[in-house]
């Protein structure tokens, strides 16, 4: 159960950039994953940066440094990325998406030539190390349990941005509408970079983040790509309630289905539920109705 | 014919090629260049140089491994240059990207056999990239070197298997574990062929050496969400984890195995795919005391692997570290320059004869190839994993051992022996 | 008197809440051509999305023609059956030729998979002979998507038109015309009634005059009245909501 | 729509073809050749592609898996073909005995024949695609939604293929055959008989689309493209449409397996995942999506660059295949077909297609 819920946050934390950049505003992007390695890799040059710095005992403040930092790397690279690219593909995301495909080679290979082939060592800070006793056989590993706070909290913080704030009106504005609200003199453009950034900031803090469970290397996006659009499909599109209800919902079967039977086929099995659910309800649990033709 | 074949027909291919589109002009020059280039070279050189091919994954997931063993086989080629080379030829690699992908692997080596002539190709990681390369070479009859361990089961003519064999590495391994830390076992592997076979090659041995089964679990390559497997290892309370997950899979196992206070005290992990190189992925301290089995590491204490260190840190940096497939896939380049130069020419069967009962002190210590099965004679280590990445050799057979590719328990009847034609069943025959 | 060609009984259509349409009544009897007018959201085009398929009713009945219910048809069956729709935002298919946009619409014994597979050329007479009525003759082989907005209402009127419908259903068919252009399209309008039944929304008043015999006037989603222009006119409820405003601004100038 | 060209097509057409049927075999060393064949049969997948995502506008990120399903049916066929030469003198294919089976799972049984292999390569994917369809498409799945299906497809049926081991070869695939209805694989001859076979069945299939294309179904197709709920009001069931263009795809992708099996020697979950899937799309791309002469063309350039390149500099192939995916959705929509076509055209119809996203519906060769 707790596992479960363990699971289900860290396929929420990875699918919560997704639920922004391609819930809400549409855009297919398959360098999502490679963000996420951005992320990572900015954990690890930050924990490197610290070891020369503090040595041995000193380093574990790294972490709560290199989330920040983290999101600002994805973030600012994901603003390129909209401001040279997406911004010329809204309202294609086939295109959008064969072409976020490509950048997400390139930004690989480019990881490769800087960092080498080789996976990189991140190191969990000791105050992620420990685990929390309950009572004898029940203990809860601290950083899962951070993990589930901490994506408990984003969440949270998302919401009050997008419901509460100036700028989430602006946001759901211009994704609900963009010519309108231009004409409301809303500057469309620029929200569109700025909230796409968000979302690619968050992928990258969920990649410095889930530098600690996983490995780090080039390829490391790959990994978590296909999950992240599943739980975003699942949710249904365009709603935030969505991708957390997605994100429960896959990360429980999943350790259930694995439980009983082999990881490859508790994916297996996952998968296709997904896809047979996908047929029963097209737009996912939490669908977004409108009148339009199209 | 040999080296020009292919040049006209670059030609008549452009031709082609301009002629079913305008456009395709472009691609089609890009994709003759290199035949241009790699033919007109050797011509300009004086003595026509021994042409090799070094097969492995430049990119793609498999990168990760293969670009190291490209690195030290082009090493190993410079040493041998510098030597001379062989019947006074320089030595000349022609490298290509198997790209992770299987018939890339198959692709590329037809390539390497039909138009660069190479006498022999060092190359491949994976099980399946050898398994698709293998009739490729044994249809247009050329010369693989194969320096990972594998499953066994496998005895090709047109081989030489510088890696361990399951006998080399899983089977002692399994005794040291039954004799050092406990009966019950639990299996865990990623998805493939490697694993699956390790494991049915283990279960067999349990059972004759008393040994428990309480767990058996595989993995997709590339699984980052090891927290199920974990618990279900946690519940079977077995002594020893038998791994033989590889490749990525191994950091997220070793860290969330850590994070649930799981320790090499409580439960002892055997790996089989993971050595220094992947440690630095994994970071020493969350493997640490755990085990794995090679038949080289990089602690090795001989004279001749701590030059081999030295050389190769001071050529690619001092925080590279070497490990066993990169050992293997370095004394294998000097092994077969040994065969060619015993051979004297560069046949393929000419070289295979002379590789025959070759030895070679290598970094781990003598190794020779067996003249019956052209695997390799090995000594087998067992090491323990030091909070810096390195190991701790806490066993060692005293010389090298004779390879089986055959499971002596699964098989009992079956062996490889080219006296007698290759794979003999005593059943059969 | 007659079967009507479509009747609508107690149909209501709600959007999360929201009554599109709330308990409508609404008849119409074949050769009839028939104005609904009304100001935004009284539910003008959730009328037209009922009866052509695209919105089910979350209440009440549609009769087509004979008996015929169509709450349970989905949109290409009520099509089949004889209802031809044109959109308040013209919708032709943009990579296809004036020509091919006819062709598809053109009224076939089947339009299954493997009839249009192995279906001989159209029959280009028919086809020119809508396209001279519409005025696009001299575009037929121009992509749909470069035609000004205009031609594009005449296309999809056209489409509507070479499906030979029982029952038409036209949604703002004037918009962005031109004086003469309107003037045009309400001749043939007109021309069609009788052989056809015509189900035309507008807002353009100087059109509804050209073409009105009877008005049907919605607010709320519901019918407020129904009759000839005098009677609308002279209704000061209609006045109140809807015409008022018109009267004024033609008092303006 | 007249087309004038039409005649000019077929004789442009015919001169290809014979190219490619005499002067290739004659010209090309056998390395060359076996490449371009294998290029040939993937471009009869590309024709599929381009049926569903050029003409139908539907974005299917899972023909890896029918490209699969037609690989595995003929290497079934294939390493049944080996018996008793295997390494273990047994009947049984080598990687089944030494997973530790005994018997011949029952479907593999039927393979023995080719006749079959060879039918259930192109039926079995067409079925796969025509219950997937009809799924998918009654629900009215649509773009993106379906994109991220079919992916979700590959994903799951490449980790099914490299779980079921003891029945597919897992992750290595089946590699490792002798022989062809008799004929030795490794003889060049035979190789050069495969490439005709593949130049013959794409010469086919390129007429079958065309002819589908140029139909009014063709044009039905393209209003799905367009405006698939439009269509819905002028009585056409897109539903149908769909399913059969998808078969259809479905089919060519695994007739391209097929055809690809034999020439490259292996089969494996790596041709059926997503990557795979997903490159297969970009050369429809290249080439000019819309048009069936740009969807054989962008395969044989992006093929052949791609072995060209890695050839000679693989560390740079990611960057190149990368910025060939941006630079042609940037700037080339139509692909090579389409950058020939505004070098040709004039500047008015130039400017027409800039309003029109999608390629036109002519056939130019």
């Amino acid at each position: 159960m707790f596992n479960g819920l363990s699971v289900s946050s860290i396929l929420l934390l990875m699918a919560l950039g997704l639920a922004i950049t391609f819930g809400l505003m549409g855009v297919i992007n398959m360098a999502h994953g490679e963000l996420m390695m951005l992320g990572s890799y900015t954990a690890y040059v930050m924990q490197n940066a610290f070891l020369r710095q503090f040595g041995d005992q000193g380093f574990s403040g790294y972490f709560a440094v290199a989330l920040p930092v983290s999101f600002f790397v994805a973030g600012s690279v994901g603003l390129l990325l909209e401001r040279t690219l997406i911004r010329r593909l809204y309202g294609r995301p086939l295109e959008t998406l064969l072409a976020t495909w490509g950048v997400s080679l390139i930004l690989q290979q480019t990881m490769r030539q800087a960092f080498g082939a080789n996976n990189v060592d991140v190191r969990s800070p000791q105050w992620l190390t420990g685990r929390w006793q309950v009572s004898a056989g029940l203990e809860f590993p601290h950083l899962r349990l951070f993990i589930i706070f901490f994506t408990a909290a984003a969440v949270a913080l998302i919401y009050l941005l997008l419901f509460r704030t100036n700028v989430g009106l602006k946001i759901r504005a211009v994704t609900q509408n963009r010519d309108m609200s231009a004409c409301l003199g809303v500057p469309t453009a620029k929200v569109d970079a700025y909230t796409f950034a968000l979302g690619s900031g968050l992928a990258g803090v969920a990649g410095c983040i889930l530098s600690l469970m996983g490995s780090v290397g080039p390829t490391t996006g790959q990994n978590y790509i296909v999950d992240a659009f599943m739980v975003v499909v699942l949710g249904g599109v365009g709603k935030l309630a969505g991708a957390i209800a997605g994100g429960l919902g896959i990360g429980e079967c999943n350790t259930l289905f694995e439980s009983f039977s082999t990881a490859t086929m508790g994916k297996v099995i996952v998968f296709t539920l997904v896809i047979l659910f996908l047929q029963w309800k097209p737009s996912g649990l939490f669908p977004s109705r409108n009148r339009s033709l199209d | 014919m040999s080296t020009n074949d292919a040049r006209p027909a670059s030609l008549g291919r452009r031709a082609f090629m301009r002629r079913a589109a305008g456009a395709a002009a472009g691609a089609a020059a890009a994709n003759f260049l290199p035949e241009l280039g790699y033919h007109v070279m050797p011509r300009a050189a004086a003595a026509e140089p021994i042409r090799v091919g070094i097969l492995h994954s430049l990119s793609g997931t498999m990168a990760i491994s293969e670009t190291s063993l490209r690195d030290v086989e082009l090493m190993a080629i410079e040493e041998v240059n510098a030597k001379g080379g062989v019947l006074g030829r320089k030595v000349e690699a022609i490298v290509e990207d198997g790209a992770s992908d299987w018939p890339t692997f198959a692709e590329k080596s037809r390539k390497l056999l039909q138009r660069d002539k190479v006498c022999s190709v060092f190359g491949c990681w994976t099980s399946a990239s050898r398994k698709a390369v293998l009739p490729v070479f044994e249809r247009l009859n050329g010369l693989l070197w194969y320096p990972v361990q594998y499953e066994g089961n496998e005895c090709s003519h047109n081989v030489f298997y510088t890696g361990a064999a399951p006998n080399q590495q899983i089977s002692p391994a399994v005794t040291w574990l039954l004799k050092n830390r406990g009966k019950k076992f639990y299996l865990l592997g990623s998805d493939y062929v490697f694993p699956r076979t390790a494991n049915l090659i283990i279960k067999a041995q349990l059972k004759s050496e008393g040994g428990q089964l309480v767990g058996e679990e595989y993995t997709p390559l590339g699984h980052m969400e090891y927290s199920t497997v974990v618990n279900k290892i946690r519940a079977a309370k077995p002594d020893v984890v038998f791994s033989t997950i590889n490749g990525d899979s191994n950091v997220a196992f070793y860290k969330q195995l850590r994070n649930a206070g799981i320790t090499a005290k409580d439960i002892a992990v055997m790996a089989v795919s993971v050595a220094e190189d992947e440690l630095r992925g994994i970071g020493g301290g969350v493997a640490e005391g755990h085990y794995a089995a090679w038949n080289y590491f990089q602690s090795v204490n001989t004279s001749e692997n701590k030059a081999f260190v030295d050389k190769f840190k001071t050529r690619f940096g001092k925080n590279r570290v070497t490990d066993d497939p990169i050992e293997a896939a370095y004394f294998q380049v000097h092994l077969w320059a040994q065969a060619v130069q015993k051979a004297g020419a560069i046949t393929v069967e000419a070289i295979r004869k002379g590789a025959l009962g070759q030895e070679f002190k290598a970094p781990e210590g003598m190794v020779r190839i067996d003249p019956q099965n052209q695997h390799t004679w090995k000594t087998v280590r067992i090491g323990q994993i030091r909070s810096d990445g390195q190991f701790n050799v806490v066993f060692s057979t005293n010389g090298p051992v004779r390879p089986q590719p055959w499971n002596s328990l699964l098989y009992p009847n079956r062996d490889c022996n080219w006296d007698l034609g290759g794979t003999v069943d005593k059943n059969k025959s | 008197m007659p079967t009507s060609i479509i009747y609508l009984e107690g149909v209501t259509v709600s959007f999360e809440g929201f009554k599109a349409l709330n308990n409508l009544n609404f008849i119409m009897y074949p050769g009839e051509l028939r104005v609904v007018i009304g100001p935004n959201g009284a539910g003008k085009t959730t009328l037209l999305d009922v009866i052509s398929g695209k919105v089910r009713p979350t209440a009440g009945r549609v009769i087509f023609g004979e008996l015929t219910d169509l709450s349970s048809l989905r949109e290409h069956e009520m099509a089949k059956l004889g209802i031809g729709r044109k959109f308040q935002t013209p919708s032709v298919f943009k990579a296809l030729s004036v020509f091919e946009n006819l062709e598809l619409a053109c009224h076939q014994k089947s339009k299954g998979v493997f009839a249009t597979l192995f279906s001989k050329r159209a029959e280009r007479e028919k086809i020119f002979a809508v396209l001279d009525e519409i005025g696009l003759a001299d575009k037929a082989w121009m992509k749909a998507g470069s035609l000004s907005h205009g031609e594009k209402q005449w296309l999809e009127i056209g489409m509507v038109v070479i499906q030979d419908p029982r029952l038409m259903l036209i949604d703002e068919p004037v918009a962005g015309m031109t004086g003469k252009e309107t003037e045009k399209t309400g001749a043939l309008l007109s021309s069609l009634a009788g052989k056809h039944s015509v189900l035309v929304i507008e807002h353009d008043m100087n059109f509804v005059r050209q073409i009105a015999r009877t008005i049907t006037v919605l607010h709320e989603g519901t019918v407020l009245c129904e009759g000839p222009l005098e009677k609308i006119q002279n209704d000061p409820r209609v006045a109140e909501i809807y015409l008022g405003r018109e009267h004024k601004s033609h008092a303006s100038h | 729509m007249p087309n004038i060209s039409s005649w000019k097509d077929w004789l442009l057409f015919g001169a290809i073809f014979a190219v490619l049927m005499f002067a290739a075999p004659a010209a090309l060393s056998d390395f060359r050749l076996n490449l371009l064949g294998k290029f040939l049969a993937l471009a009869i997948l590309a024709l599929g592609i381009d049926l569903i995502w050029g003409y139908t506008g539907m974005l299917s990120l899972g023909h890896g898996v029918f490209f699969g399903i037609g690989g595995y049916c003929m290497a079934m066929y294939l390493k049944l073909q080996v018996g008793a030469a295997g390494t273990y003198q047994t009947d049984l294919p080598d990687f089944m005995t030494w997973n530790g089976l005994t018997e011949l799972p029952w479907f593999w049984k039927p393979m023995h024949h080719f006749s079959i292999a060879m039918l259930s390569a192109i039926l079995a994917p067409a079925l796969c695609a025509t219950l997937l369809g009809l799924l998918t498409f009654r629900s009215r799945v649509q773009g993106v939604y379906f994109a991220i299906i079919t992916q979700a497809l590959a994903l799951v049926a490449s980790l099914l293929l490299i779980g079921q081991q003891p029945y597919t070869g897992g992750t290595n695939g089946i590699t490792d055959y002798k022989a062809i209805l008799g004929f030795d694989l490794a003889d060049n001859s035979v190789q050069k008989g495969l490439y005709i076979a593949t130049v013959l069945a794409l010469g086919v299939s390129y007429v079958f689309c065309r002819w589908i294309v140029r139909s009014r179904l063709g044009k039905v197709l393209g209003a799905i493209r367009d405006a698939e709920n439009r269509l819905r009001f002028l009585g056409y069931d897109p539903v149908g449409f769909k399913v059969f263009v998808f078969a259809i795809s479905g089919a060519l992708a695994g007739l391209a397996g097929a055809l690809f099996v034999p020439q490259v020697g292996i089969i494996s979950p790596s041709n059926v995942g997503i990557v795979p899937s997903i490159e297969m799309v970009i050369w429809v791309a290249v080439g000019g999506r819309g048009t069936l002469s740009g969807a054989i063309l962008g395969t044989v350039l992006v093929n052949a660059a791609r072995s060209g390149f890695s050839e000679q500099f693989p560390a740079f192939w990611l960057y190149f295949l990368g910025s060939l995916f941006i630079s042609v959705v940037l700037f080339f929509p139509d692909g090579v077909i389409g950058a020939l076509r505004y070098a040709r055209d004039g500047f008015e119809k130039l400017a027409r297609r800039k309003r029109s996203a999608v390629a036109e519906f002519e056939e130019v060769i």
